[in-house]
């Protein structure tokens, strides 16, 4: 039981930061703190992919001519990081209509912070 | 938020070191498709130095280097060569994107592939840039600092 | 060359045009909402070749980059995606045609942003149809919901709120879809559809597959608005421009019901999912209840796009609940109501818009018989619409209720036929209130509009077409005439699309 | 009856169509009425003209069968003119054409607004009716059954008035929760079926049921076709939607809307179930003792209602359930008397309706109390009124006794006393709340001497009348009524034929 424990530390990791993300999402009442969660909830999740990708005493995915093409177990998994480029670069476009949503809102109602957000959306 | 104060040590060494930036940039770009690096982390560092000299100079100044009104068609554009080259593919006879039937002369597949990511780099490149200077041009766009 | 690519053709050009139209909108502001219709026209002409393609020669593959898959990303286009992505297409060109009579109002001079992102949300949508690729299908969800939070966000002052809760909420549906993919593809290695369709059986009894599964489902069930995910919704619909709303409400939880389909019955198998994990019936519970709740909160709305909103939720349930049977009148149910609501959704939301555009507002309390008058041929689309939403005969509404109702017998769940049944009833509550205020209510006798209609006319309403403006009459009405073709024509539909393409197991 | 046979010719889907086409003209021609007019008459005058071509082939034993197209796999939107099919449709369309020259006289009078939508909606409401006469499955079925209940939406709440209003809303309510019913129904028969075509004798053929099955699934048909056919429990929207115009009244709630409920009924229990599976299960007992009860409490409920036409609604209801009975005891006579009744109730109740339209229009005096020497004054009328009066009590020269003769000898066939008790009572309880108004308008002085209604009312209501009297001399007459009757009777027990 111990040895599972410790062998996966690298998910515990994770799962614990999809956590925070979510807690912050839910709980957190200013709406940049909420965006600070959701990046922390998708950076948990490139990490998840990134973890899953490695391999002990293997070396970065470029062709090296020390090992050449044919000792494909040397290198880590590409495809991982490849996927992740992807998730990434989304993770920028939603932070920045995200940034953007926030500021139309901030320059519209004066507050951020959810509750009182909500009282000036009902009065106007 | 923080007035903008000008600073003549910030101003002057930024301005030397942009140009450097850029020249690293595009270093990462050009040989991003066979060693690490590539249109993203290329367009990204040279979205850093514009961003510099935009937050060394203030805006206003930084429009000679890199006018905002640029941004989103520049973004377009870059977008249009990623597109355009996976395009011409399909017009000459390959599937979208299969750099293969690209229309230079005297290359084998592999080299004509090669010169397909090229391009696609350079386009993701000048994309990632653009938009990455009209997301800050963006977010400044309500406060008139200096 | 446009025959052989075509299955690929209808995102790219909508990408193409996407991205120039902030180019060409440097030119003249006119030319954005003309590219944009241009090219939804065209998408609509590819995905009717490849319907007319899949029909003649079997499904067909497409691998992008001449890479063969597992390794490369391969467009599928078989008889469901090619019908469904046909539907989203036509759907969202007559809604771009409807937009031309609105003429920016709402969108106060953003038309060139707002028509490229509205390129890119069909972009998205098609992508997510037609692709052959899991991970692939994360990237256009993408695609699709940027363009969405975009679109609601240029609305009036809520809209920004509403499109904020709507980005967070599907950003973690997103991320989930993308964490269970990352499940699968570690115990399986592979990404593509039908790759995964073989290797899959092997790994069932798997933990990791089953956790990826159901991440998948629920983070496609934000996107879907099943019941508990449907928080985002109704704010999302109301506040939106119209158009946004016109386009979003028939198509996005369409497409993300479409993807859970695919990955229900396709990419897993129809007897696991419903067997050996009882995925699908927890799936039709929660739609059962969605049904009665969305109906119920329509009722109590005033303001017709959130009555419409809430009436969605109900509506994705009748879809959640032919998914969640699983059995072969369920499947064509839920495919068909994928089709139904598309258009009955889209001619009430453009119905909606003309109400606004004509009188300032949408709510049900102002609404009385001077409506009748100034919106003659509107009022009979929505009244056409209400008919296939309550599930009369003649429209299409009463077939998907039909299919529904024949899977409910076949399973032998009462309680889902006395759902079904019920639903029906609480939609013609809400329905008829609207139809009696419009028809029925005579205006308050000081209120004179204009030439003071004479109501007591002795020859009966005149075929006179009021104060409307061709252009927003003729698409709700375009879109309410084929609900009457789907309805008299559902048997092509489902003997010719649907039939084919019954998952195996089920 | 020679061995059946089908042929498929466009007769029936013609006789659907006809007044379908006559809508959009209607519609059209709104500015001028008599142009409008014309169009419904002519619709009506074609639609009698089509089903009366199909008389004698269904005589001669020939269905004509027309399948329009696949509504949805394996059941097509089907037409059958079988004889029971043509006829119910041979009665509404011939009373629809009475009902169109009334309605022409009764709005003019009355200067009814918004008069271009009230024919539009008739016109479509015939064509439904038409379509359920000929429906060929259960599907083909619900789909012109939904399509009537909104058809007469309109006309119910036609005076948009509070009370029309309120009145519409209870109809949509009972008449749709009736359709989802049927469409659970159908939806479990097609399950255990597996083809939802009606076929005399019944089409279940054989298949193993649990007793509660088989009692919900009739329940829930009965449910479904309940409402329209005004069964008890479910009868109350019937009074509330006599707020409608007169000549709504007369046609769709005593000839098209509640005799196509009723038709339902006899198609259920003669072509869905079959009389060997309700015997088997004994259901048609608790059908017959619903509508025996029905009868009993309508009859009770005429005498309270002042309002004329709330008493004729509660005498409808009561003989809905005439034909209901006959249909529930499964014998030769009662269901051939059943069949009958649906022919000459609705030639007598249109008649009485008529008549309280005219009052209504010549002295809108709408109570019983308020009739006093009406006689006098509307000769004419108040003498079809008799004569329609006494035929519902069964007196012998009106066709009224020809059918309650059919079911007493029914009822003894069967074997039971009870039902024809009833019926007995029920012809007393009928002279009891029909001899006050006789007896005020001619005993009685006092209305005024304006004369009666205009002649395009009192002719139907005189021909109506007539036809009645005639019917009852010989049940055969032009229409063969009482041989089709019995033919169909004979092909529901025997188990044979279309």
């Amino acid at each position: 039981m111990i040895d599972f424990i410790l062998g996966h530390y690298v998910y515990w990791a994770i799962i614990a930061l999809l956590i925070i993300g979510l807690y912050g999402m839910i709980f957190k009442n200013n709406l940049a703190k909420k965006l600070i969660g959701m990046t922390i909830f998708q950076v948990a999740i490139i990490m998840f992919y990134v973890a899953s990708a490695s391999k002990w005493a293997a070396t970065v995915p470029v062709l090296d001519t020390a090992l050449g093409a044919a000792e494909a177990a040397k290198y880590i998994s590409p495809l991982q990081h490849c996927l992740m480029l992807t998730a990434i670069v989304v993770g920028v476009a939603t932070s920045g209509v995200a940034f953007a949503l926030v500021i139309s809102i901030f320059r519209t109602y004066k507050t951020l912070t959810e509750s009182v957000l909500l009282e000036r959306m009902k009065s106007s | 938020m923080l007035k903008y104060k000008y600073n003549p040590i910030i101003l002057m060494v930024s301005r030397v070191v942009s140009p450097f930036i850029m020249l690293f940039a595009l270093y990462v770009i050009f040989h991003g498709h066979y060693s690490p690096g590539g249109g993203f982390q290329g367009g990204t560092l040279l979205a850093a130095s514009l961003l510099l000299i935009r937050l060394a100079a203030g805006s206003e100044i930084a429009q000679l280097q890199f006018r905002s009104v640029l941004g989103t068609p520049l973004g377009s554009l870059g977008v249009l060569i990623y597109f355009g080259a996976g395009f011409t593919a399909l017009l000459f006879g390959g599937q979208f994107l299969n750099y293969g039937f690209l229309p230079v002369a005297g290359l084998t597949a592999a080299e004509l592939r090669s010169l397909g990511i090229l391009m696609v780099e350079i386009g993701v490149g000048l994309a990632v840039m653009a938009i990455l200077v009209a997301i800050y041009d963006d977010l400044l766009e309500g406060y008139q600092d200096d | 060359m446009i025959i052989n690519n075509s299955p690929a053709l209808a995102p790219l050009l909508l990408l193409a045009a996407a991205i120039s139209i902030p180019v060409l909108a440097l030119l003249s502001k006119r030319l954005a909402y003309l590219t944009a219709i241009a090219t939804s026209l065209v998408a609509t002409a590819v995905s009717v070749l490849n319907l007319w393609r899949v029909w003649e020669s079997g499904p067909l593959r497409y691998h992008f980059g001449g890479w063969t898959p597992p390794i490369g990303i391969e467009y599928v286009v078989d008889p469901l995606s090619a019908f469904v992505a046909l539907v989203v297409n036509a759907v969202a060109l007559v809604v771009l045609w409807h937009a031309m009579g609105l003429a920016d109002e709402e969108i106060a001079g953003r038309a060139v942003p707002y028509y490229s992102l509205v390129l890119l949300l069909l972009c998205g949508a098609n992508g997510m149809i037609l692709t052959g690729d899991l991970f692939n299908l994360y990237v256009f969800l993408e695609i699709f919901s940027l363009a969405c939070y975009g679109l609601i966000g240029i609305g009036e002052k809520q809209a920004a709120v509403a499109s904020f809760r709507y980005l967070i909420m599907g950003t973690v549906g997103a991320s989930f879809y993308l964490l269970g993919l990352g499940f699968i593809y570690i115990v399986t290695g592979s990404l593509n559809m039908a790759d995964l369709r073989n290797i899959l059986p092997l790994v069932y009894g798997n933990p990791a597959i089953t956790a990826g599964l159901t991440l998948i489902v629920v983070g496609m069930g934000i996107k879907m608005a099943i019941f508990p995910l449907h928080g985002w919704l109704p704010d999302a619909y109301t506040y939106a421009p119209s158009t946004t709303s016109a386009l979003i409400a028939p198509l996005g939880t369409k497409v993300a019901a479409y993807v859970i389909i695919r990955v229900l019955f396709y990419v897993f198998d129809a007897g696991y999912v419903s067997g050996a994990l009882p995925m699908t019936d927890f799936i039709a519970w929660l739609a059962a209840i969605g049904i009665i709740y969305g109906s119920v909160l329509a009722i109590a709305q005033n303001e017709m796009k959130r009555m419409l909103a809430y009436s969605s939720v109900a509506q994705i349930g009748y879809i959640g609940l032919g998914i969640g049977m699983a059995n072969p009148f369920g499947f064509i149910g839920a495919v068909l109501h994928i089709v139904n609501h598309a258009f009955m959704k889209g001619t009430l939301f453009l119905v909606a818009a003309n109400l606004r555009k004509n009188s300032g507002h949408s709510d049900i309390a102002r609404l009385d018989a001077a409506y009748r008058k100034k919106l003659p041929w509107s009022m009979a689309a929505f009244t056409l619409a209400a008919l296939s939403m309550i599930g009369l005969p003649p429209t299409a509404g009463f077939f998907s209720k039909w299919y529904l109702a024949l899977a409910a017998v076949d399973k032998g769940n009462w309680v889902f036929l006395a759902v079904i049944l019920v639903s029906s009833l609480l939609n013609a509550v809400y329905f008829f209130r609207i139809l009696e205020r419009v028809y029925l209510l005579p205006p308050p006798a000081g209120e004179k509009e204009g030439e003071g209609f004479p109501l007591k006319s002795k020859t009966g309403a005149g075929l006179g077409l009021g104060e409307e403006k061709w252009g927003l009459m003729i698409p709700a009405c375009v879109l309410s005439f084929c609900l009457l073709l789907l309805g008299i024509g559902n048997a092509g539909i489902v003997k010719g699309v649907i039939q084919r393409i019954i998952p195996i197991g089920m | 009856m020679t061995a059946v046979e089908t042929y498929s010719s466009i007769l029936p889907f013609y006789a659907v169509a006809v007044s379908l086409v006559a809508v959009p003209l209607i519609l059209l021609s709104a500015r001028h009425a008599n142009l409008r007019e014309f169009w419904t008459i002519a619709a009506s005058l074609v639609k009698f003209g089509v089903v009366f071509l199909l008389l004698p082939g269904v005589l001669a034993g020939r269905v004509a069968g027309f399948t329009l197209w696949e509504i949805s796999p394996g059941i097509a939107l089907a037409l059958k003119a079988d004889p029971f099919g043509v006829f119910f449709a041979l009665i509404a369309s011939g009373l629809w054409i009475l009902t169109s020259v009334y309605s022409i006289g009764y709005v003019r009078g009355l200067e009814e607004h918004k008069q271009t939508r009230y024919f539009a909606s008739f016109a479509v409401c015939l064509s439904a009716t038409m379509g359920i006469a000929f429906a060929a499955n259960l599907l083909t079925f619900i789909i012109f059954y939904e399509t009537l209940t909104i058809a007469t939406y309109p006309l119910v709440i036609h005076k948009e008035t509070k009370g029309a209003i309120a009145a519409g809303r209870k109809y949509l309510i009972y008449t749709l929760t009736a359709g989802l019913l049927l469409i659970a129904a159908t939806a479990w028969t097609y399950r255990i079926t597996g083809s939802l075509d009606f076929k005399a004798g019944g089409m279940f053929g054989g298949a193993s049921f649990s007793p509660e099955a088989v009692t919900v699934l009739f329940l829930l048909f009965l449910g479904g076709v309940g409402v329209k056919a005004a069964i008890m429990p479910l009868h109350s929207w019937l009074p509330t939607a006599m707020v409608a115009p007169t000549p709504v009244s007369a046609l769709l709630h005593a000839v098209a809307v509640v005799k196509s409920g009723v038709f339902g009924v006899v198609r259920i229990v003669g072509f869905v179930f079959g009389p060997e599976l309700l015997h088997r299960f004994g259901l048609n007992g608790l059908l017959a003792i619903l509508a025996g009860a029905t009868i009993i409490l309508a009859s009770l409920l005429a005498f309270r209602q002042d309002n004329l036409k709330f008493r004729l609604a509660y005498s409808t209801v009561g003989h809905l359930s005439y034909i209901v009975l006959g249909a529930a005891l499964l014998s030769p006579a009662s269901l051939t008397g059943s069949l009958l009744h649906i022919a000459n109730h609705a030639t007598m109740k249109i008649t009485l309706f008529f008549c309280a339209g005219a009052i209504y229009v010549k002295y809108h005096k709408e109570n019983v109390s308020e009739l006093d020497g009406i006689g006098r004054a509307m000769p004419w009328t108040m003498g079809a009124f008799t004569l329609g009066a006494i035929g519902l009590a069964g007196v012998p020269p009106m066709n009224g006794f020809v059918s309650k003769w059919q079911l007493g000898l029914g009822s003894l066939q069967a074997g039971e006393i009870a039902p024809l008790a009833v019926l007995v009572l029920s012809g007393l309880l009928n002279i009891g709340y029909f001899a006050p108004i006789v007896y005020r308008a001619f005993l009685k002085k006092g209305a005024g001497s304006r004369g009666e209604a205009s002649p395009a009312m009192v002719l139907p209501i005189v021909v109506t009348a007539v036809l009645s009297v005639l019917l009852g001399l010989n049940p055969d007459l032009f229409f063969h009524f009482y041989s089709m009757a019995a033919s169909i009777s004979g092909s529901i027990l025997g188990g044979s034929g279309p």
